[in-house]
């Protein structure tokens, strides 16, 4: 037998197996493909103080080995996850996180407070990274001295594991990393989307109504990992991995690198079953390699 | 209503004329009950452009034989590949996806079909007549040798026509032909798909008329399952996902 | 008759399409494929005073529409490409650029004084941004400052056309724009490569000798031409685009969000005629758009 | 020597064993002269991950009919690929690329194949005859069930084989073979390719008992001409370009 619990930082997982949010909804709308309770957990939509349209259509445009999404946080607000989405998906018995985001410090604040009363939330991820609102998001997670100003007036509401999700867009994640480190983030994950942007040659109009995106999917993995390998080294608190995670073998490469669990992301979209698959292969490659203990994994790049 | 990720055999893919191909799929798995105007997203192997699902309408199904079909229109990479797949080989769908036309309360009902939309519009008919519903069909479509399937659709209603040139039934778009410009003709209810321009001028008219009308709109889609939140169409209730809460709307809740 | 011409900043192109530094050798790897005289220019090998080795093999990976590369500026030195390169070269009718690498400040000046020398290099692409070296290259481009201080210093000697080409691994790639534009660049190109990273899941081992390596191909064209766009709209100096150009229509949609002209890459290691390809494409593409002048399509997204 | 781009139809590819596949390639164009050890790079299309071209030794050359055979192990997604390429279809390739094995100046020569590494042996036996050499081939497998076109290479020279397990030739790898071990044979030079292990130790015994020996070594490629300098081999010259300035290395000059 394979162990594969990972204890992330007081976070219990049963493997290391998450999901990305704002590519799995609310995790229901994958019940019909995968059963929820094998995941190691899931990161719900990202989830704003008051409710939000999120961003005109078109949202998407497929690029090389990847997309772009502009959707900006659509969702309906933390009143309505607390009351209405929160109890019909909080007995899976998987470890559900909240993806908070905001524009303005104080909204972060409202919002994480009234996730950490829920009882089976036990970790929120702060979305510092979101390149598609205009007002804030991305704009915190570029400079150290933002990301700690956020970090840390959530940090003093919200009293269960605090997760902080890093932009790949900056000069050098390291430092942003260690300035949340430095103000008590349990655990950072890596990354959110790169901006991006795509044209249509024959009409000549971007592609997304807000011109620039996300991009997302397999095309960005080797930068990703670079960041979480980079990261990992530097930082105490452990590292969630994510980034055009497709297979197994991704997974395995971005604990290599030093990442305790990952996120399947834009995956889910194109195998809603993806998850299961991608555990099932790495009990395979456990088994294969003779790797009792994923944690064994972990950081452990032969370099 | 669950949804599946089952493989399917081709049975044939048919050349229908320069961009249209009719594919028959098979599989070995029970179908679920399938709705009208539900749609399958289909895995693209083999191109690095075809990232993502492609979504198709259902055209056809034959729970007998577990078949269905599906109506392709060469838009780009992904559908040029699934028009060159051949028999014996699988595709990937997942399915059945989307709400569904609804239930008309008489058979005074037109389906319409513009182009690509007329996909759709079969398995309408079809179950639509499960239900002793006979509908009428209005069919426009580009030139005479554009038409799509015609003693077909023969089978399951009474068909109109409209060619922009004129070379079969009447010259124009369907918004022209006849059948909906004759105050003396009434029906209950609309159902169309299209080319947006089409549908949202069929849209002010339906509204204009008070005919009740249910447009199937296409969008940019990601997931196909309402997890990605990409395929939004504006409404009186705001951002609604094409995929799960469409592709069906009635055009009063549109806001185009 | 469509006009490819462009003035780009006194350097005049008789089309849009340049090749990138590193994908194209000395233009004469090429020459059993393509007629070099068609081209707009072309981009040698990144040179540096000194010989250089490059780094240790395997230097290269591939990865989703995409290849890593940790070639390390391997080039013979300044003195050899002026004496032996440069005369078997010289005489083909089109613009031939230098890329000029280094570590430090001096190295940069020295190489670029003795190319200024070379009557028939009407231009050098200072490379600021190579994440292949450890001493220097991408640490000058990414920071405003350094980035100044070598461009300062190599306009002083360098009275050609000076093209600056930036990192994309930055947080705000258009203030460096704006600095080197401020110390008199004439033009600058992005992209260079992402830094980005590769493990093979079986050996553990990083799949690059240096463990990473600068990523290019498709999978970055999205935030290459995010930032053409912002860019573009920022300096007044031309730009030069480049990150995954692979047929006609990326060109075009390179120069409608900017660039003036562009560079291919990893695409010749692919098709080696692409080049030829894309400049046929192009021309098709400005017949069937009604496109008279290619200076029309600069700038002109039409968002 | 100038290199083309041309396409290629297949003839027909045909399964060897499990792993291998021989393909044979016809092309309108005419061939270009092409030397022993020289190479191909095939471009893969049809998959995200197989983005850059795939190197391939030459097997076989038919200068009469314009054809040229490909022997291909499946070693990841690209080679699988091309495994299932079918008879009718196409293969873009850019070639000859790469120095070669070069003359001897007897017909004291021993061609050592490896597994994939017997690849170009065929041809450069092939080759070599045209200047009325024999040579001996000495090849090397795990077992009888993986020889490879075994009355294909007995038309070109005397071989032995060595299996891994014992079950045909003798067993070991070529190194442990008597032909090398038996000091009353003297060959004038030995041609290899296979595995970098075997030939680190083919150096060592080719250079302690001075038999010149040429290898053919395998790298990643990014180009295959020279350009893109991804694909280096250390020597006593420095880094030199697998692609164009090897395969071939005479061992004298490499530092492995
Ligand atoms: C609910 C639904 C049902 C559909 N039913 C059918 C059907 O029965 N038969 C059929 O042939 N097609 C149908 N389509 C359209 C089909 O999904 C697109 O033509 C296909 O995704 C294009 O893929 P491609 O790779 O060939 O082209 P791409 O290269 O991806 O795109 C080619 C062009 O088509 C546009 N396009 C791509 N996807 C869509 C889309 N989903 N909606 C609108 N425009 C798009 C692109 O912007 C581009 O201009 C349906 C779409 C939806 C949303
Ligand atoms: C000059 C030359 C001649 C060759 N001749 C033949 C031949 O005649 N027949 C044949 O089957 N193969 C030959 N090869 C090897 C062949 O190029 C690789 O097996 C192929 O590129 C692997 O591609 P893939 O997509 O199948 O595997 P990938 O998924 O790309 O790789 C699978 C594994 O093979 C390794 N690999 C990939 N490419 C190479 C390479 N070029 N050299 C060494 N290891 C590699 C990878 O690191 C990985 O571990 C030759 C290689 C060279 C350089
Ligand atoms: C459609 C879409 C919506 C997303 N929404 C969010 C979000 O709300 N909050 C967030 O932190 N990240 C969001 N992301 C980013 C993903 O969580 C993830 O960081 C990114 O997609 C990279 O992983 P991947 O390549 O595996 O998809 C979104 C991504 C996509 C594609
Ligand atoms: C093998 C290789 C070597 C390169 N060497 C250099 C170099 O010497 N100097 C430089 O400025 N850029 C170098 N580059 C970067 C390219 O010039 C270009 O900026 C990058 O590849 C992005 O463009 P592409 O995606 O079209 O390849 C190199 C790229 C590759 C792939
Ligand atoms: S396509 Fe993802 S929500 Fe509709
Ligand atoms: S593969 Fe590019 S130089 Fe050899």
């Amino acid at each position: 037998m394979v162990n594969l619990n990972i204890d992330f930082n007081g976070l219990k997982l049963k493997n290391p197996i998450l999901t990305a949010s704002g590519t799995f909804g609310y995790g229901t709308e994958f019940s019909d493909f995968i059963d929820l309770n094998r995941l190691g957990g899931f990161i719900v939509k990202g989830t704003t103080l008051h409710h939000r349209e999120g961003n005109p259509y078109p949202r998407m445009a497929e690029t090389a080995s990847g997309m772009l999404n502009a959707v900006g946080l659509q969702n309906k607000g933390v009143e309505v996850f607390c009351k209405s989405i929160y109890p019909e998906i909080k007995d899976y018995n998987t470890n559900i996180l909240v993806n908070v985001s905001g524009s303005v410090v104080e909204d972060y604040v409202s919002t994480a407070e009234m996730i950490n009363e829920l009882e089976n939330i036990p970790a929120i991820e702060l979305n510092i990274s979101c390149p598609n609102v205009k007002e804030g998001g991305m704009a915190f997670g570029t400079s150290c001295a933002s990301a700690e100003e956020v970090v840390k007036a959530v940090r003093k509401v919200y009293k269960k594991h605090l997760m902080v999700k890093l932009s790949p867009n900056v000069t050098d994640i390291v430092s942003i990393a260690k300035s949340v480190e430095l103000q008590g983030a349990d655990s950072v994950s890596l990354v959110n989307t790169f901006l991006g942007m795509a044209i249509d040659a024959k009409t000549r109009k971007p592609k997304l109504s807000t011109v620039t995106g996300g991009l997302s999917g397999p095309a960005i993995k080797p930068i990703a990992l670079r960041m979480v390998w980079q990261v990992a080294k530097a930082v105490n608190i452990p590292v969630c991995g994510l980034g055009g995670i497709m297979n197994a073998d991704d997974v395995i490469e971005f604990m290599l690198a030093g990442a305790s669990c990952v996120q399947i992301g834009t995956a889910n979209f194109i195998e809603p079953d993806i998850t299961i698959k991608i555990l099932e292969g790495i009990e395979h490659y456990c088994r294969k390699f003779g790797v009792k203990d994923i944690n064994d994994l972990i950081g452990a790049l032969d370099s | 209503m669950k949804k599946y990720i089952h493989y399917f055999e081709v049975i044939y893919n048919t050349q229908l004329n320069t961009d249209y191909y009719l594919l028959k799929l098979f599989t070995e798995e029970d179908l679920p009950a399938i709705f009208p105007a539900q749609f399958v997203e289909v895995r693209i192997d083999g191109a690095p452009n075809t990232f993502l699902r492609r979504p198709i309408s259902i055209h056809d199904v034959n729970y007998e034989k577990n078949t269905i079909t599906l109506l392709i229109r060469i838009a780009g990479e992904g559908t040029a590949i699934l028009s060159s797949i051949k028999s014996g080989e699988y595709l990937n769908l997942i399915y059945p996806l989307g709400n569904s036309f609804t239930m008309p309360d008489s058979d005074r009902i037109l389906l319409i079909g513009g182009g690509c939309g007329v996909a759709p519009m079969l398995y309408a008919a079809k179950y639509f007549m499960q239900f002793g519903i006979t509908p009428t069909f209005l069919l426009g479509y580009r030139n005479k040798e554009s038409i799509l399937r015609p003693e077909k659709f023969a089978k399951y209603g009474n068909v109109f026509y409209t060619t922009e040139d004129g070379s079969f039934g009447e010259k124009g778009n369907v918004l022209n032909h006849s059948l909906l410009n004759n105050e003396e003709i009434s029906f209950e209810k609309i159902y169309a798909c299209g080319p947006e321009p089409m549908l949202k001028a069929l849209s002010d008219l339906a509204i204009s008329r008070k005919i009740e009308c249910e447009v199937s709109l296409e969008n940019l889609m990601a997931c196909g399952i309402g997890a990605c939140l990409c395929c939004v169409q504006n409404t009186d209730q705001g951002h609604k996902c094409v995929c799960t809460e469409g592709p069906v709307f009635n055009v009063k809740n549109l806001i185009w």
